[in-house]
């Protein structure tokens, strides 16, 4: 496709455009499912068994099996869909946004209220800081 | 005839709807920010609006990858608060005005915007977030709401200059109708923030300081400025600060008229992700 | 690149679905309608398209009250079609172009439509009839199918200007898709009838031959018709012609190329209420 | 509302607009109800307690229990809506639209065949033919 896409050289990012949600369809709407209080007991009784229910490809069940929102991001996810899980697991938006950067629970937290992650040195792909 | 009086900006911070409901406002981490709104609190008492059209956007609530609508105006007569996953908040029901709505979708379609007419949605914190933030906890909401929800979650979103004409549209419309309505109009979301990736947590403090001057003062040019900016100065949730171009667009001086006067001003970092900011400007 | 290189026109009464579902085509009543279609089918085959836009409206199936959008972009990868209370008719699956239509959806977007994307939906007669016209009753329809949904039940309906302006913001969103598809464009709906009140049975078959002529020759000029003229002349429910403009916008010579071939023209009155037009051009 | 409304004077046409489907949205939202079979079975076995599950007003259920489709439409009703009453009651498109023209059936059917309904002396209200 030759449509315009200036978002790609942005660090750390992944924007959720028609492509990743095509490759995410299943999975975000597999999130999606969790606003129901049944289909989280469900899931939570048996993760495997309730992510065979959807035709969601081996990868994209293995990253929410892990917990891991970035893979997720990666195989078309979306951070509000994904946050259905992290509600699941009773998790804040502020646990599940610092479960992406590397950082502890706390480090997280006191970058945040030192005034949060700088823009400089995170602009570009590659730019040094 | 109705005419739209004032606007108001502010983020939509989930957060901030979990403090003010689980009673930690007076807590040390939270205390700055709500006193940034007790101006608002007063303000809007004072200046008590018949209706409030509530541009904001739906965070995978009402709409999921099934049906995603660029800009959907609500014309029901009532919204119940979403349950996000952690449990529906206990705010008031929203009412809507189903009159006024019709009408202003009605005039906007006219004007070549293409809307999707919804009557029936539940409504997240994207919405109710800044209702509390400006009307505190009361046991209901002091007028009818006309929700407006605005895609921003999945790309390609509406372009700045497009939510901008939009809300030149939307004055037009309520100048067009009948009754005599004092309208306001919010625009809420932002300010900088990303909630995913490896460059979680970006906040911006220059940028959304600058965003706020112009939108003050030059918000015509303030409508350039592409998507790319958004994204690579404020983060990938910052996009959502098109949404104050709408309810700037619906302001006299977008339409001919005199400037604003700036009533309000408000920023603080952080509530959990995110840079707040808060405005309130009132037509002379 | 893809490219789009023919337009269909057709008028998709539910009566003719029925027919052909029920075995009726060679009934008295029925034949002359269908044998106004036996080019179109050889033309179908010796042209077959690599993908079908086929703008089209629901008909109070997919689209409750609940939410109408003004324009809908089907994404998905399937539709089945309807139940509109008959029973669904017994005709292929829908099979979408996901690819194609994500990418037409992001650019149209980005020239200032305000579509709703839609990944799941059941497509009604509006979308299967002209299918059922066009390619007869084989097991699988020809190639694959984006369905493009326009609000015309609920009045403000957007006007020929803008569908016409969309039908060229359509070819362009084409044209920059870099695999090499040869896309044909479907407008379907009217000509003239009226399903309602006491004035229905309207038919006016100056009014579509005229429209006929005009949709080939000055299609500019008959983007200025108002919604009125549509209603005085054809019916009420004769306003589905301007989805017409929109495949007829698509073509090379709304967009500065050479003008289209007309490969078949076909008028037939009646089929139940309404009077049936269909078209075929290519461009040159 | 001072928007302009140019069909209001189409003799024997009303124009589902944004009003109508506000004064119509319960009746419509319950002719949509009928496309599901379980409920079309359900409002056959009793007409009037099936209508009266929805906040229709007194006039719209009776319109419906009369089959009176003008008056349903007068009321907010939308024919493609309408449509699924008529589906339940097994008429086709033609029956429903005939039946609100004051002709019979077959009268209906002969005008469509020889042609239709002129649009001479249906343009506007009072006007000559
Ligand atoms: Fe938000
Ligand atoms: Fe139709």
């Amino acid at each position: 496709m030759s449509l315009d896409k200036p978002y790609l050289d942005v660090p750390g990012t992944t924007i959720f455009d028609a492509e990743q949600s095509r490759i995410g369809y299943h999975l975000n709407q597999f999130c999606m499912s969790l606003m129901k209080a049944a289909n989280r007991e469900r899931f939570k009784a048996n993760e495997r068994a309730y992510l065979d229910e959807w035709p969601m490809s081996e990868e994209q069940k293995q990253a929410v099996l892990d917990r891991d929102l970035n893979r997720c991001i990666k195989l078309g996810g979306n951070i509000y869909f994904l946050a259905k899980i992290g509600a699941t697991d009773g998790k804040s938006f502020q646990q599940m946004a610092g479960s992406m950067t590397g950082m502890s629970e706390e480090e997280y937290r006191n970058m945040m209220v030192a005034g949060g992650r700088s823009a400089d040195g995170n602009r570009y792909i590659g730019e040094k800081k | 005839m109705a005419r739209i009086t004032a606007s108001v900006y502010t983020s939509h911070v989930p957060a901030i709807g979990a403090a003010m409901d689980l009673g930690k406002t007076q807590e040390a981490y939270w205390q700055p920010l709500f006193a940034g709104y007790d101006f608002s609190k007063q303000w809007m008492k004072d200046n008590k609006p018949d209706v409030i059209f509530l541009v904001y956007n739906d965070h995978a609530t009402a709409f999921s990858l099934d049906l995603i609508p660029t800009f959907a105006i609500g014309t029901a007569a009532e919204y119940t608060p979403a349950d996000e996953g952690w449990g529906p908040r206990p705010v008031p029901k929203v009412y809507g005005h189903p009159q006024l709505a019709s009408h202003i979708a009605q005039s906007v379609i006219q004007q070549d915007f293409d809307l999707t007419i919804v009557n029936k949605m539940d409504v997240d914190h994207g919405l109710t977030v800044p209702l509390s933030l400006m009307c505190g906890q009361p046991d209901a909401w002091p007028c009818p709401v006309i929700p407006f929800a605005v895609n921003v979650v999945q790309y390609p979103v509406p372009s700045g200059q497009r939510c901008y004409n939009l809300g030149k549209a939307i004055r037009k419309a309520v100048e067009s109708y009948d009754e005599d309505l004092n309208v306001h109009i919010w625009g809420t979301g932002g300010m900088s923030h990303q909630l995913q990736g490896p460059r979680a947590g970006l906040i911006n403090k220059e940028f959304d300081n600058a965003f706020l001057d112009e939108l003050i003062a030059d918000p015509g040019s303030l409508a350039l400025k592409p998507h790319i900016d958004y994204v690579r100065e404020a983060g990938s949730e910052g996009i959502e600060l098109v949404m104050w171009l709408i309810a700037r667009g619906a302001m006299a001086d977008a339409n001919g008229g005199p400037k604003p006067t700036v009533k309000h001003r408000f920023y603080h970092v952080p509530a959990s992700n995110t840079a707040v900011g808060h405005l309130i400007l009132e037509n002379a």
